[in-house]
């Protein structure tokens, strides 16, 4: 191969690799917000009620006591997650279950159902999307502060 | 000589700029080993030739060259000065092309350093591989060997004495793979007369290791005893092609001005009365870059024509610029007796000098006025031509009318070829622009005019008119003038006496009369005139 | 070349779309429901403010010493000049005039230095000039903190140091150029004669000055400094003389704004003055070595044209407020297009 | 005792505010701690900005004043992963790899332009400054959240398109300085960040050994020469500039990252003007400038900087006094050594057209 050819080569090889890169730092890098939910739901007309209190952690980190019908929100980073829930006493006595959830890259943010997951629920019922409420009318901001206004009346 | 093709053959080289023919047939010969002295006046065709040799784009530019030009039996068209080095021709220039803060094997190897390859380059290219140092000491000490002089690689230009950046710069060519030729362009002008004599004994070992050389040099002493032949250059014709042996400083002299004009074109000689001169110049020195005067001494009387002559370099233009202030000067300069202030032009001026630069778009004009303006600016800032005055004297208001009065007689007496007066100096030919740097001094009415190259670059229709409008100038109104020229026919034809300058000191005078031969010899630095008190 | 070519050629492309975009920008005021003759008015009134300002730049484009980016200091005088007077007390026209009289002989001194400075460092001026105004302005900001002014008009009430930001000329010579003679047109447009005749005096005089045996002389300096050499011309006296020029009408320049806006900015009022001034004169044809009565004329005029009608036509067409945004870009992009022609273009 | 004094006049400007600060520590009343600590951290947040001016200084284009166009080129970088919620040190990254291409183009355009204003590169460069300013508020004020999606509503104007002001930088904020923790006595050091600065100083001095480093330095002592030599000017002062303005770009990443604060439309203002007066606090000059250069003078200038407010409310009652003559010096500093290099080039002139006259001149 010639000189230029491998060059050509080379450098189009390193430009994949740092889109490659990128995506890849993009895609670890993404931070998300999860809402931890421990309230009753409703799966395919099948009621999955919450549980008393539980012990939730994630990615092995410290646990969190959730009563029932509250909500935690945790800030995680990056795609996949380990979710430990484990339930000290209710209607199917102490147990612990460990789940997989993984958030698709365009998601801000995640509502996961502790009491789908308990369940063992598809993946698609235990993690939603959270939609923020449409925004209220946000105080007016400035715009930038514009260094010679004051040197060009604005008549 | 050496059998084999030879280095260089030049083959009917002919080339016009525009309308003037600037070479004509010029063939000469180059062998291996071979040391050919090339000698000529300025604007022989030398450095037109050199270009032509090194594939100057300018040569391209202006429609090329007619000829051929052979290196080691192979006819070449160089497209750039590039291809020339690569074919193994390399030149040493008159002003260094070296840079200061380099040391010499960086000088020597610039753009040709040897470089360690890393991983980088192969992505991003040659330029990130690093300099391999070591190898370029050895390489740069390898050349300096060869050279045979006492060089420290490791030395910054800046603090080398002048002799050594020489052989620095020459080193660099030596560096080059296949160097088969080197051009010399006036490699000694600025050494010492023992750095002088160091450098040509290298080139003689040089030129006995094989490499031929094209040596260039005003100093025909230098040429004679360095070079088996010396080819001469004369207005664009090669006159003369003799081995050393057969030729003297005093033909080459000959040849370089021109023998069968001898006779010819001198002025009637006139006599001036003896007494007091107008102007008296002792040991003058002016700092004028590339025309350095160093120790001029020259009288003018009142009423004369007086010419300076010499070649480019030797400082001829220095004097002019140096009496009027426009480069710093010393030395004793009297006029009417009296010291003249130097390095104040407005004194010169009011003292009565008047100055036509050589210079004309630089010095000489402002391109972006008028006729109008460029003929009277001079006189109304020294003498206050050209105003009104106002409220009493205490403004002075321009007065456009009798500036365009003042500029169109002098448009009706010199002929200059214009739309009107208000005409931008800059959209002037070379003759009329040169006809209105003359104005300019004339309506300064001065006692003396100095004359730098009023002929340069112009067409000869306003050559004629230019120095009839000299003649007129001296012989109606009495006004003293000193021309300076490279045009020693123009010297001869127009002035009382000649003063020839050489290496930054008048070498001597001569009579107009005087043969040219003579003239030749003292630009060639050969010869010494009688002194100047013997008119 | 066809006519309309060289036209084009002479008066420069740049200037050739600026044009027609005001032109645009007037034309398309009454669709959007902009009064033209509101916008007439503003144009005429900034106009007037600002023209000497520009006009200040000429001298020393004329002399050789380029762009005059150390405006500043010629406001810096300006400012001196104004709160000495209110300081004084003096209120009306001749509170102005001894607020203008003041003022120059700060410009005179300050021109001075500053012109003996820029003679040393030749080929370097434009930068150099741009950071001895910031830092002038830097020196007067503390200046203005601790010199004794004592007008309660001009000192924070209470708990501040030092001058105030604003000052407001009203009650001391608040539009005592504008309203001179001033004539109204129909409900929206009022002529400010006393300002436009204020202008057209300054002019005047730069023009007659240019005619005068030391002018020629400044101009022939400008073009060709080795030619002025070997004419006699001291061209350092030249150069330092406009740039005193320069100094003293930036001075006047500012005091004929102020009256008119109403206010004295101080503090880093005057940072960023010069840039306004020196777009206006490239926009109106001038390059770094040539200037005439013309190019600030026309400049000014075309520059705050585009400053007036770009907040009021741009913004109701796209409904954003561009107006900073476009000047930013105009005036910058003048300055980087006259110093980026080769100077054979600049012929 | 000649080459004493060499050294001091060679390292005057140094010595000046050297002695001014040592006088104006005491007048403020700093504690030495508390100074050490903001000593520290600013010469990890500023160091890489000054370091971005070097080359070009090497390629004889005078101080980089184009600088603000790499640092408009990190802040849109930093913009747009702040946007996408990407954080901690895969998110700075990323900021830096998506500024890359635009900092290469700007700077690109930059060397172009230069090219086109030779000898008068620094004042146009300025300029520059301000014109790019314009198309990044062009770009950011109006195309983003139109033409250019913005995924969070947080950082756009109310108005529906356009971004704040400020925008806080909690994502990446520190992430470089605290990725190694390190804590001497009470004092925080930046130890990762020190560790890229020191980086980007072997870089510099690894580049200045390469061919592309030899050349720019040919290039910066004589175009001419440099030129018959077969060296491609104009494209060696182009890459000069790319190279310093991606290093700026760089620069300002860290710069913000520290500060945790991004001001949408000021930050990179500053930039320019604060780097090139702490470079030539550092003892360097429009034609030469080192590494030392850079320490030293992030050093100076940012103890000069946090002392002189409260040296100033000590000594006149006023600490705005401080804050304006710490710009005053800031500015004056930069105005003195345009000075002092335009004096010596004159200077210079003169000295080499006296060598011309050569042996046997007598007065």
């Amino acid at each position: 191969m010639s000189r230029t050819r491998r060059r050509a080569f080379l450098r189009a090889a390193l430009l994949a690799g740092a889109v490659v890169l990128g995506a890849w730092l993009a895609r670890t890098g993404r931070a998300h917000t999860l809402f931890l939910d421990n309230a009753a739901v409703t799966l395919g007309g099948q009621e999955h009620p919450a549980p008393g209190a539980v012990e939730v952690s994630l990615d092995g980190g410290k646990p969190e006591v959730l009563e029932q019908a509250e909500r935690a929100m945790r800030q995680v980073v990056g795609p996949v997650h380990r979710l430990a829930i484990e339930v000290r006493q209710g209607p199917g006595g102490p147990r612990r279950v460990e789940r997989e959830i993984r958030l698709p890259f365009g998601w801000d943010a995640a509502v996961v159902s502790l009491p789908a997951a308990l369940a063992g629920a598809p993946a698609g019922a235990v993690v939603t999307r959270w939609q923020p409420p449409p925004p209220e009318d946000a105080p007016a901001e400035q715009m930038i502060q514009q260094k010679d206004a004051d040197v060009l009346p604005q008549r | 000589m050496v059998g084999g093709a030879p280095a260089l053959r030049l083959r009917g080289i002919g080339k016009s700029f525009g309308e003037s023919r600037v070479l004509e047939d010029v063939s000469l010969e180059v062998a291996p080993g071979e040391v050919v002295g090339l000698v000529g006046e300025n604007g022989a065709g030398k450095s037109t030739l050199m270009r032509i040799l090194f594939g100057m784009p300018i040569i391209r530019e202006t429609g090329g060259y007619q000829g051929s030009v052979e290196v080691a039996g192979q006819e070449v068209r160089f497209r750039s000065p590039f291809d020339a080095l690569d074919a193994g021709i390399g030149m040493v220039h008159q002003e260094f092309s070296l840079l200061p803060g380099f040391t010499a094997a960086e000088n020597i190897l610039l753009n040709r350093e040897p470089l360690r390859r890393s991983a980088l380059d192969e992505v991003f290219g040659e330029r990130l591989s690093l300099l391999d140092r070591a190898a370029m000491e050895a390489r740069a000490r390898r050349s300096i060997e060869r050279l045979g002089v006492p060089l420290d690689p490791a030395m910054l230009v800046k603090e080398m004495p002048v002799g050594h950046r020489q052989f620095t710069e020459i080193a660099r060519e030596l560096g080059r793979e296949g160097l088969r030729l080197l051009v010399l362009d006036e490699p000694t002008a600025v050494l010492t007369e023992s750095e002088a004599a160091t450098l040509l004994g290298r080139l003689r070992a040089l030129a006995a290791e094989g490499v031929a050389m094209i040596f260039i040099s005003h100093r025909l002493g230098e040429v004679l005893s360095l070079c088996q032949r010396v080819a001469v250059l004369r207005d664009g014709r090669l006159v003369q092609d003799l081995p050393a042996g057969r030729t003297s400083v005093r033909g080459l002299a000959a040849a370089m001005v021109g023998r069968e004009m001898a006779a010819a074109t001198g002025a009637e000689p006139r006599t001036f009365p003896a007494g007091e001169p107008l102007l008296e110049v002792e040991g003058l020195w002016v700092d004028m870059p590339g025309e350095t005067v160093r120790d001029a001494t020259f009288s003018v009387a009142r009423g004369e024509i007086l010419g300076i002559g010499g070649l480019a370099g030797q400082g001829k233009l220095g004097i002019p610029n140096g009496l009027m202030g426009l480069h710093p000067a010393g030395g004793r300069v009297r006029y009417r007796g009296r010291p003249l202030p130097l390095g104040e032009p407005r004194a010169a001026l009011e003292a009565g000098l008047a100055f036509v630069s050589e210079d004309r778009r630089g010095v000489g004009l402002l391109l972006d006025e008028g006729i109008d303006w460029n003929v009277a600016f001079g006189a109304m800032q020294v003498q206050g031509a050209c105003l009104r005055p106002l409220l009493g004297g205490l403004l002075q208001w321009r007065s456009d009318a009798a500036m365009a009065s003042l500029a169109a007689g002098y448009v009706k007496e010199l002929e200059i070829r214009c739309t009107g007066v208000r005409q931008k100096a800059g959209t002037l030919s070379g003759g009329n622009q040169q006809k209105v740097c003359l104005a300019r001094a004339f309506a300064l009415s001065p006692e003396l005019l100095l004359v730098a190259e009023p002929t340069r670059g112009i067409d000869v229709g306003a050559k004629e008119l230019v120095l009839a409008a000299l003649r007129r100038l001296n012989r109606e109104r009495g006004t003293t003038i000193v021309v300076v020229s490279s045009e020693l026919h123009e010297l001869r034809s127009l002035c009382d006496r000649i003063a020839i300058v050489y290496e930054g000191r008048i070498a001597g005078h001569l009579p107009a009369s005087a043969a040219l031969e003579e003239l030749g010899l003292l630009m060639a630095g050969a010869a010494t005139a009688p002194p100047p008190e013997a008119r | 070349m066809s006519g309309a070519r060289r036209l084009l050629a002479e008066f420069g492309l740049p200037r050739v779309i600026i044009a027609l975009f005001l032109l645009g920008l007037f034309a398309a005021a009454p669709l959007v429901g902009v009064s033209l003759a509101a916008s007439l008015s503003d144009t005429v009134v900034r106009f007037g403010m600002n023209g000497i300002l520009v006009l200040a730049l000429v001298p020393m484009i004329q002399s050789g010493c380029g762009l005059n980016f150390g405006l500043p200091l010629g406001v810096l005088a300006g400012l001196l000049g104004a709160t000495l007077s209110i300081e004084i007390g003096l209120t009306g026209p001749g509170g102005f005039a001894a607020a203008a009289g003041i003022s120059l002989g700060f410009a005179a001194l300050f021109g001075l230095g500053y012109g003996v400075l820029l003679n040393r460092v030749k080929g370097g001026e434009m930068m150099i000039a741009t950071y001895v105004g910031f830092a002038s302005v830097m020196f007067m900001c503390m200046a203005w903190l601790v010199l004794p002014y004592r007008s309660p008009t001009m000192i924070w009430g209470f708990g501040g140091e030092g001058l105030r930001t604003t000052i407001s000329v009203e009650g001391f010579w608040l539009r005592v150029l504008d309203d001179f003679l001033s004539v109204r047109i129909g409900e929206e447009f009022r002529f400010p004669t006393g300002l436009l005749l204020a202008f057209g005096a300054a002019a005047a005089l730069v023009w007659g000055f240019f005619r005068l045996r030391v002018g020629t002389a400044m101009t022939a300096a400008g073009q060709n400094p080795v030619y002025a050499r070997a004419a006699g011309v001291d061209v350092d006296r030249m150069r330092t003389l406009s740039v005193v020029l320069s100094t003293m009408l930036g001075a006047l320049g500012i005091l004929a704004f102020q009256q008119s806006f109403g206010f004295i900015q101080l503090y880093q009022g005057p940072f960023y003055m010069a840039f306004p001034a020196v777009a206006a004169i490239l926009i109106g044809g001038a390059s770094v070595s040539r200037a005439s009565l013309v190019h600030v004329l026309v400049g000014t005029f075309l520059f705050q044209g585009i400053l007036t009608m770009t907040p009021s036509v741009i913004n109701s067409v796209v409904k954003a407020d561009m107006s900073d945004v476009v000047r930013v870009i105009v005036s910058n992009g003048m300055i980087l297009y006259a110093l980026t022609r080769r100077p054979a273009e600049g012929r | 005792m000649n080459r004493l004094r060499r050294l001091l006049a060679e390292n005057a400007v140094v010595l000046l505010f050297a002695a001014l600060i040592a006088a104006a520590i005491p007048l403020s009343g700093a504690p030495p701690l508390y100074l050490l600590q903001e000593v520290l951290t600013r010469l990890g947040r500023n160091a890489v900005l000054v370091l971005s001016l070097l080359l070009p200084v090497m390629a004889g284009m005078g101080l980089n004043f184009g600088m603000v166009l790499g640092a408009m080129a990190g802040q849109i970088g930093l913009i747009l992963v702040t946007d996408w919620a990407i954080v901690g040190l895969p998110g700075l990254t990323l900021a830096a790899m998506l500024a890359t291409p635009v900092a290469v183009l700007l700077g690109w355009l930059c060397g172009a332009v230069l090219n086109r204003a030779k000898g008068r590169e620094m004042v146009t460069g300025y300029i520059l400054g301000f014109f790019v300013n314009g198309l990044y508020q062009l770009v950011v004020l109006y195309a983003m959240g139109s033409l250019i999606p913005m995924l969070n509503p947080e950082l756009v104007l109310s108005r529906g398109y356009g971004v704040r002001n400020v925008i806080n930088l909690t994502g990446v904020r520190q992430v470089l300085d605290r990725l190694v923790p390190a804590r001497i006595g009470g004092i925080q050091l930046p130890v990762f960040t020190y560790a890229l600065i020191a980086a980007m100083c072997l870089f510099v001095v690894w580049f200045r050994r390469t061919k592309l480093g030899q050349d720019m330095r040919a290039v910066g002592q004589d175009r001419a020469v440099a030129d018959a030599a077969g060296i491609p000017v104009e494209r060696t002062r182009i890459l000069a500039i790319v190279l310093s303005t991606l290093l700026a770009c760089y620069g300002q990443i860290v710069f913000l990252q520290n500060l945790g604060t991004l001001n949408t439309y000021n930050s990179h203002e500053q930039a320019g003007m604060f780097s090139i007066a702490a470079l030539l606090i550092g003892g360097a000059s429009v034609t030469r400038a080192s590494i030392p250069n850079v320490l030293v003078g992030v050093v100076l200038f940012h103890l000069l900087f946090i002392v002189s407010p409260t040296a100033g409310k000590n000594l006149v009652g006023s600490a705005q006094l401080g804050e304006y003559f710490r710009q005053f010096v800031s500015y004056g500093v930069i105005a003195v050594a345009l000075v002092l290099y335009a004096w010596r080039k004159q200077a210079g002139e003169q000295q080499a057209r006296a060598a011309l006259r050569g042996p046997g001149v007598g007065t």
